[in-house]
This record gives structure tokens, C-alpha cells and sequence, in this order.
């Protein structure tokens, strides 16, 4: 047992000392009916590394890796590249297996990365401040909401029918327990909804994502003014924050809060997750926000240092009255986000988002000229909708059988609703080759036929 | 040498990568403009490398010390696991990929769900939620669903004991039941009478942790489920203990119908300075239907999805995350379980256990235990041992600082005044815990002599010395801004 | 150019303060006929880590790895499994990036691992002391049969057919320019080999490997006293440094110097290098000893601490007079051979050596089965020599495309020699499973038929 | 904390590995018994990575500092580097594998032979020296091999300037040659008269470094050249200090027959605390028949490995350690060498050279500079500013240690006195040089003021102050034994 540092003799010591006859003795509490007295059957004894190594790199070997393939998929997870150094760094033992950094005398490496975050993203974003991080996009979606709901006392949430319908329903499950009206718009894959005549007195929030669901990049500056004559909140959510470096960002368009999953920058596709949810709002909202805040102070020399603050919105010392119940997030997710966003700076960030456009215009040129094929967006940052000449998923599935990953079918996401199965996502990024594009187009052709 | 932010390395000009340039070809952005300014620094990769390697060295570890936080069971994170979750095979993969060609991944998602399931001896695990507090949530998520599905949605009401995680009463609130506090006995136990005292038609569920937080096994946990049962209530047990447990019981058995289980507490996937976690729900039958989306089943023709209402089988109750749940902690759980096996599992939870006693045992006489022993796998003592020297328990933590040891959890469980909970987890050597306990010995000693200044002084060998949270919070300040330009100078 | 932290204001700034122009004045040392205005042509620009990683993953892909297959070779390199947590501390900076000890204030990290690394190698060898890492075990062969002339003042070195031949070649060329008579015995693939009649009074020393490139393992004992007798030397060689856990090591059985190749604990196959050579010998004999010791001393608060020691026997102190002119050596090969083995133990070390020999004894049971197949090895650790009925390497190669590895010919060292092209090394180790001894057993029947 | 040795941690019983227990069967060994003891202590792994955690925690690294030693060029080490070196397809081939299967290899080796010589201007290069060191063996030993199919094997002696590395006396030695000194001139300069006054029909060759180890570039570098031509000797080149000229120079264009390049210091790969290395040797046309085996050919069908004499198209020397090289370094180097493109590496050259330039422009009126600049890319100082102030370069070195940096390298070259040698290299930014030469205005002055006891006593904030090297070469203690058992407690 590689991992256990006891002897059976320092076992035979410690019992003496604390005066018992075996480890058993101290399992006295347990009800003796549930006591087990052997390992549990039906799994196995331990394993060296090279067995676990094996077992688990043949489970590995049977996916089909994004990178191993032309991939276009992206609807919400996107594939880019992240420097090496990023990796290295998260795996330093000190940032990899501390805590939270509730003892900050310790955790100062951990503090000053946060607070670099929650800059970073309050950038990005275009709002004051960010918190330091959520589990991803859509479980942050529904904080924002709830947070909506504590700030203007009101119960009523209108989703944007362009929003990812993950999103949605996270929003809809952990909102609708607490009786909120969830008034979710039907998917709008042309760009063609209107959410301004649903604000109302009622509505504590509308969210709109953008670029949408379908790849339609939104400008909120009318509707944030809308919401604001109603007294009620604009929240954005941005599902590839690579976009953040090209277009004008959600708080400069009048937003209150700003949502983003924070994969695309520094993480891999991990199949879908640990990921990371980006949160930031105006500083008025701060003390209703919910998750970790680090925040700069001082320490007993007077030097500049950083804790965790306004702790007691927080379950650990608020209980039920806490913003929200989140405790642990995504530390190193962040980390990685921040590294790889430290990396790349302001210049790197707008070139890699110029790029990403790039290359999907090239490819929405190319796509749109295979026979019965058609680019339904006239907009889009790094990923558009086609519509197919028959349902997208088999045709998907065929192109998997030629190792090309073609998209995502919007079927995928919203089954069995008429007139949403032949269209596809397809997501392109810097990682995208022009041969990944020719045999795309190629096998979507061939597939066609 | 002190670190700057990395704002102040900025140097316009430089950039950490190398982007080829894109072609010069009109925009598709709509009515979007492109962004004006974007404030990010420049800086390049041999700095980015040196602020991240320097930043690592202000903090503690697991691998660099002893790190006894009580309630966080930070035990060694192996570094297989972490190769394990980076083989391209898990790591870059896309969750909407054709499950034709994802199905390794299904297949690795069920076998972690059968060790779960095989473990707690539970017939059904949801394996979404993204840490244990979204793993409570989904808890009573589902009891609230199987409530309603009995026509009972009166039912608003949860029973938390004081002594439990503030996540306990958080969720229950975020969930919109009502708290109730069950009193802790003077034994740290939550007794059968209490909780029948506060059971009645409106009572939804007990949360229940278990080992409790002041590491104790709640002895009536049977008869607490049983009459929790009869009352119509539901059990939900907070997992963030079970790593005492793991092998010796199972949560089935005491009657449990739904408990979270921390992966990143119980096996050992890294807390990464606040996470990502993965808490995983085991739940039984009468929870099991209401299990939300989405879940790995196994057919005919291999592995498959079901990630939408209309293709489920029972009556989940909604989505929790996007996509399917923490992969990549699901990978370094199952290289944990693999590793240690069903004999390892055992082992581990018993020797955490026995660290914990031999800690209680080691330093009862000069530091005030809470409770009689045996413990589980946390010993927890109170500042009675400190009465009248002017130190705090906070004090005598910053001071283990000084001897290279992180702190242990400090004023929690609430119940007991002045806590000092020290959770060893069972990859501590003997040698280790007999330092740990010569350096607790002296400083007690030391306290109990007056030394005062020297405990309301540490630490003092960090990088930074106590630190001003008051000060912090009163006005916060919660990310960098360019400081104002310094006038230039007059002579000009 | 992400490496290159100046700007072009930085350059303007620096080169005012300097007093000179621009660069190029910097250079004007450099003859005008050899500076180079332009980049040098015929090389491509910088490019981006992704096209970098794209380009050599594109040649990596072309090789067939060992792991990937069933893999048998060895003939001085094995492929064992390192535990992951070795590689990961090679990559903290702290080591990865620092340089030689020279000052040990800053380093007492190397200083002390190098300390422990020597003492596990004097353990393993048997033998008094070792130094802190040659390149690898071929040339630690010359250096060590340098050191026996230095400490013999004679110029014979006999060195038995059962060394591998490219340690045999770096003798030769090592020792051969500074006139050293090399007696080279004939390959002996049957061990029989006779040594003792070529010990003389002009014998600086005897090298010989154990087991043998064939895969005998060799009693030294007689040998050794002979050598004595003589007055020379006898310097035991091991390529496969595993065996040293279930073997009588070289230090028990006489031998004055032990020369490991160390590659198998801790490092990858990495196509031939970098390897880490082990260099052990006696008390007695250390001044005369090539490369870099560390030392145990005391700091000036008396504390415990290593330095860098006898350097006196050094180049960037004796220059000519050296010993050697060894300076960089495999330092961090010494750090993961040092971190297994800590790992492993004295018992987790013998464990492998057991599980070595098993495989290779269950593997040899299989290949003797089969028709025409001879092992001449009555005794072997985990590699022993195959007689087929045909050519060798033909047979190789035809395996190789059915992707298994299947061994080493002879051929390939010791091209063109008749009676050892039918010859096949055959190495086993805990790496390989049933499934590959079926592959290569029914393999090689196929071949053969 | 302190750390212990790994040995004293033993704990017989855990193993930081887990094996599977072989099979019994009758062992084969033949005449050779089992081996008894084994005395290698017994850790497990949470210990095994906390330790060397703990150790490394005790360095300095490029990582964590500037790491201005003279003559080692301690440039960023990228991580994408380590990424592809560790690739499977790299790093999982075996040596001996048939060619067919390692082509990628192969190639590789290949084109990074084709930078080396396209940089050099050189038409050959020999790739499979392990090391600076064993570059220059490799070089002289294509020497003598050319000299002796020449038929003047007479020729035995080789000179090298004063201010040479150890490692070119110790090479020229161990290969059998007669080292001749050539004195420096005033300048820091070798001067073509005073070689020509050496040379002579026993000349093998000349070891020239340059830039030179003053940090200067030999500006008679070509007549240097062709004056050891003329009496029939070869230029060795030691290019350990290339860096400062890639891109810029040629070595071909200045007249060299053979320079060897430390991958490890110009192309980055990382130095390890000593190691390893890589030291391929570029080749003239005099000498390239020579190369040592083996090597890679292009042929109709793929790439090839040429590696016994008979199938050799040359003259090769033999052969110079196991195998073919230092496969791990090439791909580091490569990589690198593809980051910055032919671009990239002529500015990182200028870069390097312009830092050192700085560093000496910066310090000269409070240091003193050796010699009038500019320097190439390092800036080297002597002990003239310490002059009665009873402060060392030792001393004024290691108070650079509590300022955060590596010391500069100190007494080398020996043609100085006192010497102190700077380099930057390229990948420091001019904030830290800014720093840095703060630091050492600071700490100069601050010798100036006669502060003797504080440089004297630095370093104060390291691990360990500074360590009795005297002591331990008196009488060496090498490696770790254990310690006599104390006596039993005499109450037993």
C-alpha cells in the first residue's frame, strides 16, 4: 500500500498508546449490525500503478480525442491551445494540494493568484469586480439569477431562447424550487426574438447569451436599457469567453452581471468539466454576490497582502442565510484561466479572439458552399449554425465513422423539436488547420451525396 | 524578494505566446462592435513562469507539510492520478461528441458509479454535482421531487443539527426549505430524543453528518433514521466525514437514503487551493427515480447517455450543471479506488482513525479534549486549556505556522467553544504525528507559562504576517486598478 | 517571441544608457567579413507552441513506441515502469532549473539528493563509495578504465567478450588515443569465456559485465583474487541495474570498481539518452576518481549541510592535471534514478528484481517451446540469447510489422560476425504481461514456419 | 523544518511501490547467489514527493530568480520543450528498435543537425556528445584522427589561452595531448603574435573560445585561423559561449574546424543542478570524415543509422558513449530552436548581448569593469572596487544570495583578479535588471562604507549560511551510514 506511511508495528504503538486492543475498538460507535468485518466484496484488491495505469489507459484509448481529429464542436466546451507552462504550474505541489486559503499567512500564493483573476475576468467582463470563481457557466447562470432575485425582490426570470438549454435548465432546477417564474423563450435560431416586450414589473432578470447559443452575437445595450427602465436586471452570459477579446464586452453594453464558463482559457475539453464559471457584476452588487471574494489589505507589518473577504455572505458563517451554499469551486480551473490569460495579455487575448473569427469565417465560406447547405448566421464570432438537407445527427454520426467531429447536432440539445434537427453548430478556433477544413468540408460532401 | 502583481509586470509590447496573424478579412460581427481597450498586462513567458513558481512558494501544502485541517481531509494527492486525467483519451475530449465515440469515458463513469454504489452499499448514484455542497443540493433536490411525487410538498421543513457544516442549513435554505436546529447533546452526539422532539408531518428530511463534525460516530444514527423514517421524512447524511468510514460501513446500512460523497476529500483528488471538486449522491430506491440528469446507462450496443427527461426512465428532477459532471475528478477517484482496492479502502479509513485517536490520545493531558474518546478521524479540542493565558485558539494555530505546520480548522464545530479540530487524514507517519505532537506539546507548555507576545506575534517567518480582515472587509478592495499617474516632476 | 522579455522601447532605453547607436555596435569585435546583416536564411521564422507542437508531435507519431506493443529489447536499455510521482518533482524548477551546486548556500536541494543518490548507489554496488553521475554506463567504462591506469601506473585493459559492445567501443576510443593496449575478447555468447590467463603484471584491469550482453550472470569472485594477485584491477560493469536487487552485487565479489548504466530506475528509454551513468569504487581509491562527489560538512552555525567536494580532482580546478574532464553530467537522470528508488526501497527494489526474473524465466520456459528456437542460457536475470534457424534480424523486422519488438539481434552490434547472426537477445520485464508473451510467441512461430 | 535524509525516514515495512508478488519458481542465476542485505530505507510515497519537495524548496532556479552566472547561460527553460520530450514517441523508443520503426526519430535528429549546421555555416556535425566537455573530446579527437591520416601524428601539442574553461586543458590532456599556454593580452584578448609565436610543426591545434570567457569577442579571430592553418593546425572552437553570436556569426565564416555546442546552454535545455547535457560538435570539411559513429544518412528509403566503421563512408574515430546520443536534449533543443526561427534566435543573441552591455554600462562607475566595453554577452568585473575594504568577491557575491538573486560566477576567468562574471542572457526583462543592478549599486556602496561584518556573514537567509568546504574535503564524508545504535536505556 504505497500510500500508507503505518507499519503494522507503528500500528501496535499507537494502539497502546491510546489504550485500545485494536483498531476495531475504535469503531465501538458503529451499530454492531452494520459493522463490516472484511473488505467489501465485489471490487477488487489494490492495484499497482502499472495495473492501474494499464486498466485505465485502455478505457482512455477507446475515445475517439478531439485532438487526434478535424473537430469542430463547440456549444458551450471549445477546444484551444494551451501553452505547456500553464499545466506545470498547476501541478506545483503548493498550489495543487493546498486549500482554500482560509489561513492567509499560507496561502498568500493563492490570494494574490485570485485577486489577479478576479481583475482579469472584471476586465474581460468590462464590470468593476469578479468574484473568485464558480463551478462553471450554467451553475453560474443560476447564482446570477438567484442573486437578481435578493436585489430587486422580485421572482420572474426571462430566458433568452438563445440561451444554452443546459443553462436553461440549471437555471429552471435550482430556481424553480424556489417558485420562480421561469419564462424561457423557444430556441431562436435565426436571431429573430424580441425580449423587450416581456420586461416587466415582475421581472427580476432577463439572460441573454452572447454570442447565442446559434452563434449570433447580441447587442445588449437597448434591451439593458429596457431592463433598467423596469427596474430589473440584464444578465449576460458569454459561453466562449475567447469571444471577450473581440467584441465589445456585456458591461460596456449595459450589463449587471456577467457570467462566462472560463474553459476555453486554460482548460481542455475534459469532457465536459472541471470547468470554470466566471462571475462578475458593479460594485454596488457586491455584497449580495454569491461565492469566494479575495480582497487586498494589509497585514500586521503594514505590507500589502490578500484574504478572503466579505466572508459573511458565505455559508461557513452566514449558514442559511449565505448568498448562496458553494463552498469549494473551481480554484485550479481558475488558475489555469488566469495563467493562460496572463500569458497571452491584452494583446495576445484580442489577436487569439482575431484569429478564432478568422478562421471561422474562412470555414462558414467553405461550408456554405457545399450543395444543400446553409449558413443561417450573417454575424458570429467562432462558431455558426448550419442548416442540412436532412437531420444533422446521423449525419454527424457519419462523419464520426470518417473521424471528422463535425459539430454539434442541435438535436443533441433540444430533441425531438421540429425544426431544429437538421441544424448544426459548427465551431471553429485557432486549433483548426486548413486541411481540418478541407476534410470537413470533403466529408460533408461526401456524406451529402 | 517580494512579488509584484502581475499588473505591475506589465511591458506593452511583449506577449507570452506566439499567434500567427490572422488575415486581414472584413468582420461578421453584426450590430456588435469590435472592443476598444482591453487592459490586460504584457508580460512574457519567462515571467509568467517566475510570478507563478514565486506566488506557489507562499503557500502550504499537502506535499510540503502536514496540513491538519479538520472537515478537509487533505490527504497525499498521487501524481498517477494526475496522469491518469491527462491522457488525451479523458482530457480532450468533447462532451457532445457522438457517445459512438466517447465510450471509454461512459465505461469509466459507471465503473466509478459501481465502486460508489458498491461502497455505500446505495442502489443509485447521481454523479453530476460539481462539489459536496451542489452534491447536498442535489440531495434534497430529489427528496423534494420524491415528496412532491408523494402529493407531501408540504413538507418545507429540514432538521440540521447545530453542529453541522454551514453548507448543511445553506442548502437547505437555497432549496427553500425552512432550518430547524437540533440541539447537540453535551456528548457531541445528536440524540434520538432530540430529533423526535422536532419531528412532525412538515419535516422533510434530517441532515445528518456522519461522523459528525466534532469526529464522532453518531451512535443512534439507526434509530435516528428509523424514526426520521416513520415520521415520513428522508435521511440525507453529509458525506464530508466518510472518510473515516470507507469499508468499515456502509451508509446503506444505517439507513441513509441520500448522501454526497466529496471525491476530493474521500479520494484524494486535489483541493487545488478551493477546488474543483466533485460530490457524487448516492441515494436510495426511494430516491433513485428522481435522480437528475443527465446519467450513464448501459445497453445492448454499449454505453449510452441520457441527458433529456423524455428518455428517462424515472422522473429526474432537472439538470444541475451543464454537460455531465466533473470528468476529470471522476478519473483521479477511480486511479485512488484502483490503487488501494477494497483491502486499501479499509486500510485507509482505519488508519485515519487510528492517526486521530493517537493525536487525541498524545495531547489530551495538556490540551483540553472535547469529548472522550475514541474519535473518528478528527480530534477535537477546546481552549479550555487556554483559559486564562490571553490566547485564543487562533493565536495558538498562527503559532503552528512558525513550526512548518499549517494550522488546524480553528472555531468550528460551533458546538464547542473555541474549537481546535485536527483532522491528520491516515497518509501521516508516525514520525510525522510524533513531531506534530512534540511541537502541540511545547506550545501548549509555552502557553500555559504566559507567553503571550510570542502567540499574539505569529507567525512571523511567512512572507506575511497576520493579516487584516476587518480592515478588508470594511472597505473592499477586490482587484487591481492602475494607480493614478504620478505628476510629473515640477523641475520640468 | 514569447521567450524574449525586452521591448523595442526597452532596447532604445538600454542601448541610450550604453552610449551606442544600435546593436550592431555592440559587435563590432566581430570581423566585417563575418557579420551577418539578416537572419540566416534557409531556416524558417519563430513559429507558435501549437505549430511547434504540431510539427514534432507529427514526428513522434512516426515512431512506433515500446509501450505501444509488445516490447522485448534491451542489450542496455530496459523499459521498466516509473512511478508518475518521479517525473513530476523532476519537473519542479527548483531542479529542473538550477544549475550545478557550485554555490551551496542556494542549492542545498541538488546537494543533498546527490548525497543520498551516491549512498544508494554505493548500497546497490556494494561498494564504498560513488560519485555523483557519469552520462552514461559506457563511458563511466572508459573513465573507470582511465582510473585503473591512473592508480595501476599501467596501460593493459582486458575486457571480456561478454561486454557490450558499444561500452567495448568507447574504451577503445577513449583509452586508444592515449596508447592503452586494449585486449578485447571475442563476443561469448556461451559463456565460456576464460579471463584468468590474460591477467599479467602489465594488467591495469580487467572489465567485465555482469550478467553478460548474452545475459550470463558472472561469479566474480575468482576473478577478482586473481586480479589482485596481479596486482590489477577488476572493474565490474552492469547495463541492466536491476539486477543488482536479486544479484550478489559486483562489491561483494571482489570487484575494485562497479559501472552501472543506471537508465532503468527512473528513466525513460528516450531512444538511447540521456542516461545516467553509476560510479562506485572503494575508499581507498576516490582521489583518483573522475566526476563530481558531494560531500557532507557543517554550515558556520554548525548545522548539518552539503557542499561539493575533492574537487581538487576536477577540470575547473586542475585543468590539465584532472582526473577527468567530466563537467556537466546527467544530473537529473541521478534525481529520478534517486526518487525510484526511494520509492521502491530495499524491498520494493528486490520485489522488482524477482518480478524481472520471473517474467524473464516464464518467458524463456515459452520461447525454448518453440520449434527450432534454442535459449542458450542456463542462467539469466531478465534477459537471455536466442538461437533461431535463421538470421535474426530478418526475423525482427518481420515481427516489427505485426508490431511486435521482439529483441535485439546480435547482428546489430556485431554486424556481419558469423555464428552470432542467428543470435537474438530477448530482455523480459515487470512491464510485460501474458498477452505479450503470447504475441510474441505465437509471433515468432508464424515468422519461422 | 529541516529534512531530514532520505535514510533517516526509513521505516521498515511501507514501500512508496506496489508489486505484485512473483511467482515462485526456482531461480536461474546460475553461479551467482542471491544477493543478502539491501539496506535502502523504506518510505512511502506521501513521504517520498514530500521530501523532495522540501529539498527542492531549498534551491534557486531560474524559475524563482535571475541566475546570472557567468559562462553557464541560465536562459528560461520553456515547458513546451519538456511537453514534446516526453512525448511516447520520443521518449518511449528504445535504442535498438528496428529503423523502420523509429523514422520519426530519425528525422528528427536530422533536421536539428540541419539547424546546427545551417547556424554554424559548418558542412558536418557530429550529434552524440553528452556534454560540453565531451564535445571538445569529440573535437579533438577528429583532430587527431585528421592529423593521423595526414601522417603526423607527431603533432602532440595544443594551445590554449590562460582564460580558457578547465575543460579545455583537462580535454586536450585526457586525449593525450601536450597543453600549451597562451598568455592573455591586457585587453582580455588572445593576439595573433602571441599564438604565432607558439605555433610550431608539433602544433595539433588551437582551443580558442569566443566569445571569450572575459566576455569579449576575438577580434583576430581570423587571423588567429588561418595562422594555425598555415603551420598545419586546427581551430577548436569552444562554444560554450555561442550564445551571444547566434544568428549574428558563422562559425565557419571565422575559420573554425570544429566547435562543440552546449545544447544545454544556448538552445536552452535545462541544466538539472548538472545536467545532462548535449554537446554535438560541428565539423569542417577537413575534419567531418572523422565523426565518431554512430550517425544518421538520408538514403532512398528513409533515414538510416550508420553505426558500426564498415559501413561508414569516412573515417570515424570510433565511438563515443552508448547509442546515439542525447536523444531527450535534441528534441529540446529543436523545439526551442523552432519557438524562435532564425529570427528569433539572431535576437535573442542581440538581446543577451544588449542585457550584458547594460548590466556593465549600469555598474562601471560603481564596480570596476575589467575591461572597456561593449562586451558580448557578459559583463565581467574584478575585485579592483573591494580594494581595502577586507570584503571578497566571495563575500560580495553571497550577499547577493538575502537580496533574492544567484550569485554571479566569481574567480573565473582566472586571467582576472577577483573576478566577477555577469550574464543576464536574454530572458531577463529590464525591470529585473533594473533590480538587479539597484541590488548591486546598493551592496557596492554599501562595501564601500566598510561593512565588512555584514558581507562576511551573508548569507543570513538560506537554509544554511555558508558551508565549511574545507572541512569536508579534509576528510570527505560521501554517503550516509548508519549510525551505531545508542546504547539501551541503562534502567532496563
Amino acid at each position: 500500500m504505497r500510500y500508507l506511511p503505518l507499519t503494522e508495528a507503528d500500528r501496535q504503538a499507537m494502539l497502546a498508546r491510546i489504550g485500545v486492543p485494536d483498531v476495531d475498538a475504535l469503531f465501538r460507535d458503529v451499530p454492531a449490525a452494520a459493522r463490516l468485518r472484511a473488505p467489501i466484496d465485489g471490487l477488487p484488491l489494490h492495484m499497482g500503478e502499472l495495473e492501474v495505469d494499464r486498466l485505465l489507459s485502455g478505457m482512455a484509448a477507446k475515445n475517439l480525442t478531439a485532438g487526434s481529429v478535424p473537430s469542430f464542436l463547440g456549444a458551450g466546451a471549445y477546444r484551444h491551445h494551451v501553452p505547456a507552462s500553464v499545466d506545470q504550474m498547476l501541478l506545483r505541489g503548493e498550489f495543487l494540494t493546498s486549500y482554500t486559503p482560509y489561513q492567509p499567512e499560507v496561502a498568500q500564493g493563492t490570494l494574490q493568484y485570485l485577486y489577479e483573476f478576479q481583475t482579469q475576468v472584471a476586465e474581460i467582463t468590462g464590470m468593476e469586480v469578479a468574484n473568485a470563481s464558480m463551478y462553471d457557466g450554467a451553475t453560474g447562470t443560476a447564482e446570477a439569477v438567484l442573486m437578481a432575485t435578493r436585489l430587486t425582490r422580485r421572482s420572474k426570470a426571462v430566458l433568452s431562447g438563445g440561451l444554452h438549454p443546459h443553462y436553461r435548465e440549471v437555471v429552471a432546477t435550482t430556481c424553480g424550487v424556489l417558485g420562480m417564474e421561469i419564462a424561457a423563450q423557444a430556441p431562436d435560431p435565426t436571431d429573430v426574438e424580441d425580449l423587450l416586450p416581456l420586461v416587466d414589473d415582475a421581472t427580476a432578470c432577463v439572460v441573454v447569451q452572447t454570442p447565442s447559443l446559434f452563434g449570433h452575437p447580441r447587442d445588449l445595450s437597448e434591451l439593458a436599457a429596457a431592463c433598467h427602465a423596469k427596474g430589473a436586471l440584464l444578465i449576460a452570459v458569454v459561453t466562449e469567453v475567447v469571444s471577450l477579446g473581440l467584441l465589445t464586452p456585456p458591461g460596456e453594453m449595459g450589463a449587471d452581471i456577467v457570467v462566462c464558463e472560463g474553459q476555453s482559457i486554460g482548460n481542455p475539453l475534459n469532457f465536459g468539466g472541471p470547468y470554470v464559471g466566471l462571475f462578475a457584476t458593479r460594485e454596488k452588487f457586491v455584497r449580495q454576490m454569491p461565492g469566494r471574494l479575495c480582497g487586498q489589505t494589509v497585514d500586521a507589518e503594514g505590507k500589502r497582502g490578500f484574504v478572503l473577504t466579505l466572508s459573511t455572505r458565505e455559508q461557513h458563517i452566514r449558514r442559511e442565510k449565505a448568498t448562496s451554499n458553494i463552498c469549494t469551486n473551481s480554484g485550479l480551473c481558475a488558475l489555469a484561466f488566469t495563467i493562460h490569460m496572463a500569458l497571452l495579455g491584452g494583446e495576445g487575448f484580442a489577436r487569439l479572439a482575431r484569429l478564432n473569427h478568422a478562421k471561422a469565417v474562412a470555414l462558414s465560406d467553405r461550408l456554405a458552399a457545399v450543395p444543400g447547405v446553409e449558413v443561417l448566421n450573417g454575424a458570429f464570432f467562432n462558431e455558426f449554425t448550419l442548416r442540412l438537407p436532412r437531420p444533422a445527427a446521423p449525419v454527424v454520426e457519419a462523419l464520426a465513422q470518417r473521424r471528422i467531429l463535425a459539430g454539434v447536432p442541435v438535436s443533441r440539445l433540444y430533441p425531438g423539436e421540429a425544426g431544429l434537427e437538421t441544424l448544426l453548430l459548427v465551431a471553429a478556433t485557432e486549433t483548426n488547420t486548413e486541411a481540418d477544413m478541407d476534410a470537413l468540408v470533403h466529408g460533408l460532401q461526401e456524406v451529402l451525396r | 524578494q517580494e512579488e509584484p502583481l502581475l499588473f505591475e509586470l506589465d511591458n506593452p509590447g511583449v506577449c507570452g505566446v506566439d499567434l500567427p496573424e490572422p488575415p486581414t478579412a472584413a468582420l461578421r460581427l453584426g450590430k456588435v462592435r469590435p472592443r476598444g481597450n482591453l487592459a490586460l498586462p504584457s508580460v512574457s513567458e519567462p515571467e509568467v513562469v517566475r510570478h507563478y513558481t514565486r506566488l506557489s512558494q507562499k503557500n502550504f501544502g499537502i506535499d510540503t507539510t502536514m496540513y491538519p485541517l479538520g472537515s478537509c481531509t487533505m490527504k497525499h494527492n498521487p501524481r498517477l492520478n494526475e496522469k491518469m486525467a491527462r491522457l488525451p483519451g479523458f482530457s480532450d475530449i468533447h462532451p457532445l461528441q457522438p457517445v459512438s465515440t466517447v465510450q471509454g469515458a461512459l465505461e469509466l463513469i459507471d465503473l466509478l458509479a459501481h465502486w460508489l454504489k458498491t461502497l455505500t452499499g446505495m442502489p443509485a448514484v447521481a454523479m453530476s454535482p460539481a462539489a459536496g455542497a451542489h452534491g447536498e443540493l442535489c440531495g434534497l433536490m430529489a427528496i423534494r421531487a420524491a415528496l412532491a411525487a408523494r402529493g407531501e410538498a408540504h413538507r418545507r421543513r429540514v432538521l440540521v443539527p447545530e453542529s453541522a457544516h454551514g453548507t448543511n442549513p445553506a442548502t437547505a435554505a437555497f432549496c427553500g426549505f425552512a432550518v430547524d436546529s437540533i440541539p447537540a447533546e453535551d456528548d457531541g452526539r445528536v440524540s434520538v430524543e432530540a430529533v423526535k422532539a422536532k419531528l412532525g408531518p412538515d419535516v422533510a428530511a434530517i441532515m445528518l453528518t456522519n461522523p459528525n463534525t466534532c469526529g464522532l460516530f453518531e451512535p443512534q444514527i439507526r434509530e435516528i433514521a428509523d424514526a426520521v423514517h416513520a415520521a415520513g421524512g428522508y435521511f440525507y447524511c453529509d458525506g464530508a466525514n466518510y472518510n473515516a468510514i470507507v469499508g468499515r460501513v456502509r451508509p446503506a446500512d444505517l439507513g441513509v437514503d441520500a448522501m454526497h460523497i466529496n471525491l476530493h476529500k474521500t479520494f484524494s483528488t486535489p483541493h487545488g487551493g478551493g477546488g474543483p471538486g466533485s460530490g457524487p449522491v448516492v441515494l436510495s430506491a426511494a430516491l433513485a427515480p428522481f435522480a437528475p440528469l443527465p446519467y450513464v446507462v448501459h445497453g445492448a450496443d454499449g454505453f449510452r447517455l441520457v441527458e433529456h427527461a423524455g428518455e428517462a426512465e424515472g422522473s429526474p428532477f432537472g439538470r444541475m450543471k451543464g454537460f455531465h459532471g466533473q470528468m476529470g475528478m471522476f478519473v483521479r477517484a477511480l486511479a485512488y479506488m484502483l490503487s488501494h482496492g477494497a483491502d486499501g479502502l479499509r486500510q485507509a479509513a482505519s488508519d485515519a482513525v487510528l492517526n486521530a485517536n493517537y493525536v487525541l490520545a498524545s495531547l489530551k493531558d495538556v490540551m483540553s479534549a472535547s469529548f472522550e474518546g475514541p474519535c473518528m478521524h478528527e480530534a477535537l479540542f477546546d481552549d479550555r486549556f487556554l483559559k486564562g493565558t490571553g490566547i485564543t485558539p487562533l493565536d495558538f494555530a498562527k503559532a503552528l505556522i512558525d513550526e512548518g505546520f499549517h494550522p488546524m480548522t480553528m472555531y468550528f464545530p460551533l458546538v464547542v467553544q473555541g474549537a481546535l479540530l485536527i483532522e491528520p487524514t491516515e497518509t501521516e507517519s508516525k514520525q510525522t504525528l510524533d513531531q506534530f505532537i512534540g511541537t502541540l506539546r511545547a506550545l501548549a507548555e509555552r502557553a500555559k507559562t504566559g507567553d503571550e507576545e510570542y502567540f499574539h506575534g505569529a507567525p512571523r517567518l511567512t512572507p506575511r504576517r497576520r493579516l487584516d480582515e476587518t480592515a478588508a472587509a470594511r472597505k473592499p478592495v477586490l482587484r487591481w486598478t492602475r494607480p493614478a499617474p504620478v505628476a510629473q516632476a515640477a523641475a520640468e
